[in-house]
C-alpha cells in the first residue's frame, strides 16, 4: 500500500520539478528605468574611466575592491564590485598603454572577517588604491591598518559620521554622511508634512542608529517622541506596527536597509496605517518596491545621490554587462573607481602619489562634484528626495 | 499599551505559533525516533519555502503588487503550491537521512557525529540556495491580501490567520492520527521506544525512519506555505535558521518526542513571544523565547506534557 | 616507587620462594586493608535497617523490613524474584531514598545522605550488570575508587602540590595491591572493556574495596559464572571477610550463598519472612513455601 | 627495544604489521617514554609550529586570498577554544551547545575594560584584563552550571544552547554593550621588536600568533596535570557512567561545575585574545552556528584527546580561510567536508586518548618490566560513546532519570 503511494508521489514530484526547472531562471527583475521627473541630464563634463586614452602605467598596476561578496548583505557589495569592475574594464579597453587589474577581496561584511582579506590586499604591493569597504562596521575595524599602510580608500556607501573622526589621512567618503542626510531629510519632512509627531524607527546597524540620531536631533524631541527599534533580518513587526498605530504620527521615518523596510511598510499598510513612509538611501533600491508587495506606493526616499536616470550610458552598460539594473551605490562606486583610474593614468604609480592625487582631486563625477576636505568628507553633498510611483522609483526634488 | 493589544497579540501569536508547531513536529518526530537533534530540519523548511515560491513563479505570478484574482483561483493556487512545497521538503528530508545520517547509523557513530553532520548538511543546503538564488530575499509574491473577517474583543482576525490556524490544526490531527492510529504509526512508536525489540517484532526499522523524516518534511512544507503567506519576503537562503531553533525550542517546551507537546509548545511560544514583544519592544522578541525555554527546562526538564515516543538520551 | 630493575614484578613472582612470597603477600594485604578496626567485638551491629518501607507509585516494593548487619560477618540477602532484594540493596547503597524508615551505619542515618557521602561513610557496592569505566584501564578504574578518600581538587592537581602527589602515589600502589589481591594484576594495563567477564567482576570488587569501605555490598556477583569460577569467587569473598570487611551478599545461587554466609535474611513480596543462620532458615517452612510456591500461612 | 606484552598474540608474520598495528606499536613506544621525555621529543614540532608564518609554506599558505599569519592566529584561537571545550565535552561528557557565550563574555570584558567607546572610560592594560576576564567567565560558568548541571545529555545541550543565544541577544539589546556599533581599538599587549616596531598590531598577526601558541602550550601542560589526577579521572568517570561514578564516591556535581568553570575560563581567555588582535568587538559573531563549529572542531579532532582537538580546530578554522579565493563556494566546501569527515571518522581523526595516572607509567613498568607502554584508547571509541544499538542499558535499579542524583 505504501509502495503505491510513494510511486504516485514520485510521479507528481517529477512533473512539478519539470514545470519549475523550466522557469527557475532569473525571474522578475524590475522594469527598465524611464525618467519622468525633470532629472538633471548626465553632466557633460563628468570624468569617465576611459579618460583621454593616453594613460601609461606599469604592467600589473592594480586597484582593489574590498567588501562583502558572499557574506552578509552580499547583494549590496556585489552591486559595488560590479560597478568598479565595469569602470576598470572600460578603462582598460580605452587605454592600451595602461592595463589596470582589479583585485577582489571578500571581506564577508563583518568586522572580524574583514581583517584577513584587507591585510592580504595591503600586503599586495601592486594595489595602489581601494574602492570599499561598503559597511561602516568593517570600515571601523580595518581603518587603522589601512591608514598605517597609507593605502587610499574611497568608500562608496559607508555613511557613519564617526569614520572621519579618527584622523585617518587615507579615508575618503564618496557620498554624503548621515550628518548631512539626516538634517536634510528632517527639514524636508517638517516643511512637507508640518507634523506634530513623526515615528523614527531604526534597525540595530551602525547606519541605522547613526542616521536615526541625526534625524531625531534635527526634528526636536517632542516631534520625534515616538521611537521604534527593530533588528536586522527581522521579518515580523507587529510590535512596531502596534506602536505606530498608538502614536498615530503624520509621517514615519525608517532608518535602515530595504530588507527590513519592505516587510515593515507592507505590515503597516496591512494594519491600516496610511501615514507617509520615508526612508533613507539604504531603502532606495529596486528590491524595496518589489518586496513591499505593492505597499511601497507613495513612499518617499531621501538619498545623497544624484538621480541616475540622467546617465543612461552607465545604466545601459551595467545592465548589458550584468543583466540587472544598477543598484544603490553602483554609480558612486563607478565614480570612485574612475577617480583612482584617472590618478593612475596621470602617472601616480605609488600609493603616496595616488593618495596625494585623490587628496587634491577636484572634478565632476556622474553622481556629484568630487572634492574632499582634509578629514575625507566631501565638500559638496547634494541630497535628493525620490518617490515610489507604482512600481518605479522616480525623482521628486533636490533638498540639500 | 499591552492590554488593549492583548487580543491582537494572542491571535497573531496563535497564527505564528501554529507555524512553529508544524516545524516543531518535524524536530519532535525525528528526536522521538532517533534521539537526534536534526539541525538541518530548518533547511528542509527552507526547501519547502523555495518550493512554494517557485510554484508561484510557475503559475505566472510576478513579484510585486498583490494580484486580485477570484478567491477560488487563489485557494487552488495556494493548495497546489503547498502540495509541491510539502513534497519537495518531504523528499529532501528523506534524501538528507539517506545521504547524511544513514552512513553514520551503519557505522554506529557516537551521537555527536550526527550533530556535526546535521550542521554540515544545513551549511550545504543553505549555500546551494545562496549560490543559485543569491543572498537577497526573493521578490515578494503575495496571493492573498489579509483583510479582517471578524473581530474578537475588538482585535481583527484576518482571513490569512484563520486559514493558517485551521489548516495547521488539520495537519496536526492528521499527523497525530497517523502516528497513534495507523499500523505504520505503531511502527514509528515501536522503533521510538525500543529499536532493537521493534526490529525483532518484524518492524522494518529503515522504512520507519524514512517515514518519520518524510512526515517531518511534509509538515515543514506545509509550514513553509503558511510562512510565505504571512511573510512574503521570507524566501531567502538563511531564512530558516532562527525559526528552526525557535521551533526546536517549542518542541522541547512541549516535551521532546511528544506530538501534542510540539503543538502546545509551538502555540505557547508564539503567543508568549508576541506578549513579550509588545511589552518590552520588538527587539526583545527572541530573548523572551529563549528565557521561556530555559526557564521551563530548568523546572520541568521533560517539558510541559512530558516525554513520549522515545526517552530523551540522558 | 623505585625504578623497576627491568624485569617486571609478575615475572619476579614466578620464581620467588615461599618465604619471599609470604612476605610479599603480607605487604599486599597490609596495603589492601591498612587501618581496619580488627578488634571484632562479638556481633556488634555495623548497619541497622529499621522499619524500611519503599513505594514506587502504587507498588510497595518493601513493607516495614528491619534487620541488622553485624561487624565482620557475611550476611546473605535472599528471596525469590521480585521479593525486593535489589530494592533493599539499593536503599542501603544510596541509589534510592526510603519512603518510610531508616538505614543507619554505625548509628549515622544514611537516608538523607548524598550518594558519594554514603560511600565515604563506608558503604561500597558492585553492580548486577557490570558498570565499569570502559575507556579506563583496570588500574585506573581501581584508582577512581581510591579517590573517594582523597581531598585533592583542581588547584592541587593543577599545580601538582605535595598532597596531590602523595595521594597519587598511595592510590596507585594500593590499586596495584588490590588488583593482585583479587587476582587480575596481569591485566592492569588493559582497558576495562577488553577484560573477560570474570575479570571484570573481580575488577568491580577491587574498585569497591579501593574506597576502604566498612561494609561491602555484592549484587549477584556470581551471575553468569561457571562452577569453577563460583568456587574461586566464594574463596575470594571469604578472604575479604578474613581481611576484616563486613559483606552483604545478594545472590540467587544457593550453593554460593550457603557456602559463604554466616547469616541469612529472606525477603518475600517485600516482607522479611526469616532471619537467622543458614541451616535453620533453610528448613523454615515459610522460606520453603516462598521458594517452592504452595499455601503461605499468613 | 619494546618488550611485547606477555599476553598479546605475536603480530601475524605473513601480511606484516598493518597500519593499525604499526600505529599501536608506535603509541606503545611513545607511552613508554616519561612525560619530560615526551615533551623533549615534541620540541622540534613546536619550533616548526612557531616558525610556520615565517616559512609561509607554498601549498598550505592561504596567502593570495587571506593573510597567512592572521589565518594561523584565527586557527590558534580556535584551538585554544577547542581545548577549553574539550574539557566540557571530551572529558566530562557534558554536551555544551552554547560555549560561544563564554568566548563572547571574554571578548566583551576586554572591550568594556579598555575601549574608549566603553562607558566605563577606563583603559586597563591587556595583561590586567586577561585574569579579570577569566574570573568573570569562570563565575558565569558556575552561574550557568549550578542550575543546569542537574540535567543530563540532550537536555543539558538544549539549555546551554539557550544560554548561548541569550548572551548574544543580550549583547544586542543592552545599550552599554553597543550592539552592532561595537567597541573600537581595544587594548593590546605592549612590547616592541628590537627595531622599535610594536609586536602586537592588527595587521601583523605574527606576534599574536606566537603569543597564542605559547598560551596553548601552557594550557596543555595544565590540562595534562588535571588529566593525570583525581579531577581528570572524575571527569572521565562522569562521562563513562555518571551513576556508577557517584556510587564509587566521586562527587560528580562538584567536578561537573569545575569542568564548566575551567572550560569557561579558557573560553574567556581566548575571547580576550581575539578582541586584542582584531581590536574591535561587536555582536555579529556570537551565534549558535559558531558554538556548533567549536563542537565540530572537538568532535572532528577526537573528543577527549587534547592534541586531537587542536588538529580538529585547525581544520575547522583553516578550510574556509584556505578556500577564501573561492568566496562563492568556501562554505559549501566546508559543509561537505564536515559530512564526509563524519562518515569516515565518526569517532574523530585521532580518537579518544587519555592517561589518568600521575605515576601510571612507573606502575605498569613495575608490573611488566621496563619499556612497557599502554596502547592508547585512541583506537577504540569508549563503550559509552558508541551509538545507540550497543549502549549497555543502564542498571534499571540505579534509575537514570534526567534529574540524576548528586547534590
Amino acid at each position: 500500500m505504501v509502495r503505491r503511494r510513494l510511486a504516485a508521489a514520485g510521479a507528481l514530484v517529477a512533473a512539478a520539478a519539470l514545470v519549475l526547472s523550466g522557469c527557475a531562471n532569473q525571474g522578475g527583475g524590475g522594469a527598465a528605468q524611464t525618467s519622468q521627473a525633470p532629472a538633471p541630464a548626465q553632466p557633460n563634463n563628468a570624468a569617465l574611466p576611459a579618460g583621454n586614452g593616453q594613460g601609461k602605467c606599469a604592467p600589473g598596476t592594480s586597484i582593489a575592491y574590498v567588501g562583502t561578496l558572499a557574506g552578509q548583505n552580499a547583494a549590496l557589495g556585489q552591486a559595488i564590485a560590479n560597478a568598479t569592475e565595469l569602470a576598470v574594464n572600460q578603462h582598460n579597453q580605452a587605454n592600451p598603454g595602461c592595463q589596470v587589474t582589479l583585485v577582489k577581496a571578500d571581506s564577508g561584511g563583518t568586522p572580524d572577517t574583514a581583517v584577513g582579506p584587507t591585510q592580504a590586499v595591503i600586503n599586495n604591493p601592486a594595489v595602489l588604491g581601494i574602492v570599499g569597504l561598503p559597511f561602516s562596521g568593517e570600515s571601523k575595524a580595518v581603518g587603522p591598518s589601512l591608514n598605517a599602510a597609507g593605502l587610499v580608500n574611497i568608500t562608496p556607501s559607508a555613511t557613519n559620521p564617526g569614520l572621519t573622526g579618527n584622523g585617518w589621512t587615507n579615508f575618503f567618503r564618496g557620498l554624503g554622511n548621515d550628518a548631512v542626510q539626516g538634517p536634510a531629510a528632517a527639514k524636508w519632512m517638517k516643511t512637507k508634512f508640518n507634523p506634530q509627531s513623526i515615528c523614527v524607527i531604526k534597525d540595530d546597524s551602525d547606519y541605522g542608529i547613526g542616521l536615526a540620531n541625526a534625524v531625531t536631533q534635527a526634528l526636536g524631541p517632542q516631534v520625534a517622541a515616538c521611537q521604534g527599534n527593530v533588528k536586522t533580518n527581522q521579518k515580523e513587526f507587529s510590535a512596531t506596527v502596534g506602536q505606530v498605530q498608538q502614536a498615530n504620527p503624520q509621517a514615519i521615518f525608517y532608518a535602515g536597509y530595504y530588507t527590513e523596510a519592505a516587510p515593515l511598510v507592507q505590515q503597516l499598510r496591512d494594519a491600516g496605517v496610511q501615514a507617509p513612509f520615508v526612508g533613507p538611501d539604504g531603502v532606495k533600491d529596486e528590491q524595496f518596491v518589489v518586496n513591499a508587495a505593492g505597499s511601497a506606493n507613495g513612499a518617499y526616499l531621501t538619498c545623497p545621490c544624484v538621480p541616475q536616470e540622467g546617465f543612461t550610458a552607465f545604466t545601459q552598460a551595467y545592465q548589458q554587462a550584468y543583466g540587472v539594473a544598477p543598484q544603490t551605490y553602483s554609480a558612486e562606486a563607478y565614480d570612485s573607481a574612475t577617480i583612482l583610474l584617472s590618478g593612475i593614468d596621470k602617472g601616480a604609480n605609488s600609493r603616496p602619489a595616488l593618495l596625494n592625487y585623490v587628496k587634491t582631486y577636484n572634478g565632476q563625477g556622474l553622481t556629484k562634484k568630487f572634492q574632499w576636505q582634509p578629514n575625507g568628507e566631501l565638500s559638496e553633498t547634494p541630497v535628493y528626495v525620490y518617490r515610489v510611483d507604482g512600481d518605479k522609483i522616480v525623482t521628486d526634488s533636490p533638498i540639500s | 499599551m499591552f492590554l488593549d493589544r492583548f487580543w491582537a497579540n494572542t491571535i497573531n501569536g496563535l497564527s505564528y505559533g501554529s507555524i512553529y508547531a508544524l516545524v516543531a513536529l518535524g524536530y519532535t518526530l525525528v528526536y522521538g525516533v532517533l534521539q537526534l537533534i536534526n539541525f538541518a530540519h530548518s533547511e528542509i523548511f527552507v526547501i519547502g519555502v523555495f518550493g512554494v515560491y517557485f510554484t508561484f513563479l510557475a503559475l505566472g505570478f510576478v513579484p510585486g503588487a498583490t494580484p486580485n484574482i477570484p478567491i477560488g483561483g487563489i485557494i487552488a493556487d495556494l493548495v497546489l503550491a503547498g502540495a509541491v512545497g510539502m513534497i519537495l521538503a518531504g523528499v529532501a528530508a528523506v534524501l538528507l537521512e539517506r545521504v547524511a545520517y544513514r552512513p553514520l547509523r551503519r557505522r554506529n557513530a557516537p551521537r555527536l557525529a550526527f550533530l556535526i553532520t546535521a550542521i554540515g548538511a544545513s551549511f550545504v543546503i543553505q549555500q546551494i540556495f545562496r549560490i543559485f538564488r543569491g543572498s537577497n530575499p526573493e521578490g515578494t509574491i503575495r496571493l492573498l491580501q489579509p483583510d479582517p473577517v471578524f473581530r474578537i474583543f475588538g482585535a481583527p482576525v484576518t482571513n490569512l490567520q484563520i486559514i493558517i490556524i485551521l489548516a495547521s490544526f488539520a495537519m496536526f490531527f492528521a499527523a497525530d492520527g497517523f502516528v497513534n492510529r495507523t499500523r505504520l504509526g505503531r511502527g514509528v512508536r515501536a522503533v521510538a521506544q525500543d529499536p532493537a525489540t521493534a526490529t525483532l517484532m518484524g518492524v522494518n526499522r529503515e522504512r520507519v525512519i524514512m517515514i518519520t523524516f518524510l512526515l517531518g518534511g511534509l509538515l515543514a512544507g506545509a509550514a513553509a506555505l503558511f510562512y510565505l503567506m504571512t511573510i512574503p519576503q521570507g524566501a531567502v537562503f538563511n531564512g530558516g535558521f532562527l525559526l528552526g531553533i525557535k521551533a526546536f525550542a517549542a518542541a522541547v517546551l512541549g516535551g521532546i518526542g511528544n506530538l501534542r507537546g510540539a503543538l502546545l509548545g509551538g502555540l505557547i511560544l508564539g503567543i508568549v513571544e508576541n506578549y513579550g514583544q509588545s511589552l518590552f519592544g520588538g527587539d526583545w522578541r527572541d530573548v523572551v523565547a529563549f528565557v521561556l525555554l530555559v526557564g521551563v527546562l530548568m523546572f520541568r526538564p521533560t517539558g510541559i506534557l512530558g516525554e513520549s515516543l522515545g526517552k530523551a538520551r540522558v | 616507587m623505585s625504578e623497576p630493575a627491568g624485569e617486571g614484578l609478575l615475572e619476579a613472582l614466578e620464581h620467588m620462594d615461599t618465604a619471599e612470597r609470604a612476605e610479599h603477600e603480607a605487604e599486599v594485604s597490609e596495603k589492601v586493608a591498612p587501618d581496619r578496626a580488627f578488634e571484632v567485638s562479638a556481633g556488634e551491629t555495623l548497619l541497622a535497617v529499621d522499619g524500611l518501607t519503599v513505594r514506587f507509585g502504587g507498588l510497595t516494593a518493601l513493607d516495614d523490613v528491619s534487620f541488622d548487619v553485624r561487624r565482620g560477618e557475611i550476611l546473605g540477602l535472599i528471596g525469590p524474584n521480585g521479593a525486593g532484594k535489589t530494592t533493599c540493596f539499593n536503599i542501603v547503597t544510596g541509589v534510592y531514598r526510603p519512603t518510610v524508615g531508616d538505614v543507619r551505619l554505625e548509628g549515622e542515618s544514611l537516608a538523607r545522605m548524598k550518594r558519594y557521602r554514603i560511600i565515604r561513610a563506608g558503604v561500597a557496592r558492585t553492580f548486577q550488570n557490570i558498570r565499569l569505566f570502559g575507556a579506563m584501564t583496570a588500574l585506573e578504574n581501581v584508582v577512581v575508587g581510591a579517590d573517594a578518600r582523597h581531598r585533592t581538587s583542581v588547584p592541587g592537581a593543577l599545580l601538582r602540590l605535595p598532597r596531590h602527589r602523595r595521594e597519587e602515589r598511595e592510590a596507585t600502589e594500593k590499586a596495584m595491591a588490590l588488583l593482585e589481591f583479587v587476582g587480575i594484576a596481569d591485566r592492569a594495563a588493559d582497558k576495562a572493556t577488553s577484560l573477560p567477564y570474570g575479570h571484570q567482576r573481580r575488577l568491580e570488587i577491587a574498585r569497591a574495596l579501593a574506597t576502604e569501605p566498612k561494609l561491602l555490598c555484592l549484587d549477584e556477583p556470581a551471575a553468569g559464572f561457571s562452577a569453577v569460577e563460583k568456587d574461586a569467587l566464594s574463596e575470594l569473598i571469604l578472604k575479604i571477610r578474613d581481611d576484616g570487611y563486613t559483606v552483604v551478599l545478594v545472590e540467587h545461587d544457593m550453593r554460593v550463598v550457603l557456602g559463604v554466609t554466616d547469616r541469612l535474611v529472606v525477603l518475600d513480596f517485600g516482607r522479611k519472612i526469616a532471619d537467622g543462620d543458614p541451616d535453620s532458615v533453610r528448613r523454615d517452612p515459610a522460606v520453603v513455601a516462598a521458594y517452592l510456591g504452595g499455601a503461605v500461612e499468613e | 627495544m619494546t618488550t611485547t606484552q606477555p599476553r598479546t598474540d605475536p603480530s601475524s608474520g605473513t601480511s606484516g604489521p598493518t597500519l593499525r598495528e604499526r600505529w599501536a606499536e608506535g603509541s606503545r613506544w611513545w607511552n613508554a617514554r616519561s612525560r619530560p621525555q615526551q615533551w623533549g621529543l615534541l620540541v622540534p614540532v613546536v619550533v616548526l609550529i612557531y616558525f610556520l608564518p615565517v616559512i609561509n609554506p607554498p601549498i598550505i599558505t592561504t596567502e593570495p586570498a587571506t593573510d597567512f599569519s592572521i589565518a594561523l592566529f584565527n586557527a590558534s584561537v580556535f584551538a585554544l577554544i577547542a581545548i577549553g571545550l574539550n574539557v566540557v565535552i571530551g572529558q566530562a561528557g557534558l554536551l555544551d551547545l552554547g560555549y560561544v557565550g563564554f568566548f563572547a563574555i571574554g571578548a566583551y570584558t576586554a572591550a568594556v575594560l579598555s575601549s574608549p567607546d566603553s562607558e566605563l572610560g577606563v583603559r586597563f592594560p591587556w595583561l590586567v584584563i586577561v585574569p579579570i576576564a577569566m574570573v568573570i567567565t569562570m563565575i558565569s560558568g558556575v552561574i550557568l552550571g549550578t542550575p543546569t548541571l542537574r540535567l543530563r545529555g540532550d537536555y543539558l545541550a538544549i539549555v546551554t544552547l539557550g544560554f548561548g543565544e541569550l548572551v548574544r541577544l543580550l549583547a544586542d539589546n543592552i545599550d552599554p554593550l553597543r550592539g552592532n556599533r561595537g567597541f573600537q581599538n581595544i587594548a593590546r599587549p605592549g612590547g616592541t621588536y628590537p627595531d622599535g616596531t610594536p609586536i602586537f598590531t592588527q595587521n601583523d598577526a605574527q606576534g599574536f600568533y606566537w603569543l597564542s601558541v605559547t598560551i596553548i602550550v601552557i594550557v596543555l601542560l595544565f590540562m595534562g596535570n588535571l588529566e593525570r589526577s583525581r579531577v581528570g579521572r572524575a571527569w572521565i568517570a562522569v562521562r563513562e557512567d555518571e551513576d556508577a561514578a557517584e556510587l564509587t564516591g566521586v562527587p560528580t556535581y562538584r567536578f561537573k561545575i569545575w569542568a564548566f568553570a575551567i572550560g569557561a575560563a579558557v573560553g574567556g581567555l581566548s575571547g580576550t585574545l581575539f578582541a586584542a588582535q582584531v581590536g574591535f568587538v561587536n555582536n555579529q559573531r556570537f551565534d549558535v552556528t559558531t558554538s556548533i563549529l567549536y563542537l565540530a572542531a572537538v568532535v572532528l579532532g577526537g573528543q577527549g584527546n587534547k592534541v586531537g582537538v587542536i588538529v580538529g580546530a585547525f581544520l575547522v578554522s583553516y578550510i574556509p580561510d584556505r578556500f577564501q579565493f573561492e568566496p562563492e563556494y568556501r562554505f559549501l566546501i566546508f559543509g561537505l567536508a564536515l559530512i564526509i569527515l563524519m562518515i569516515f571518522r565518526p569517532q574523530g581523526l585521532l580518537g579518544m586518548r587519555q592517561h589518568l595516572l600521575t605515576y601510571g607509567r612507573e606502575a605498569y613498568q613495575r608490573l611488566f618490566g621496563a619499556g612497557t607502554g599502554v596502547a592508547p584508547t585512541g583506537l577504540t571509541a569508549s563503550s559509552r560513546g558508541r551509538g545507540d544499538a550497543v549502549e549497555t542499558t543502564p542498571d534499571d535499579h540505579a534509575g537514570t532519570s534526567p534529574r540524576g542524583g548528586g547534590e
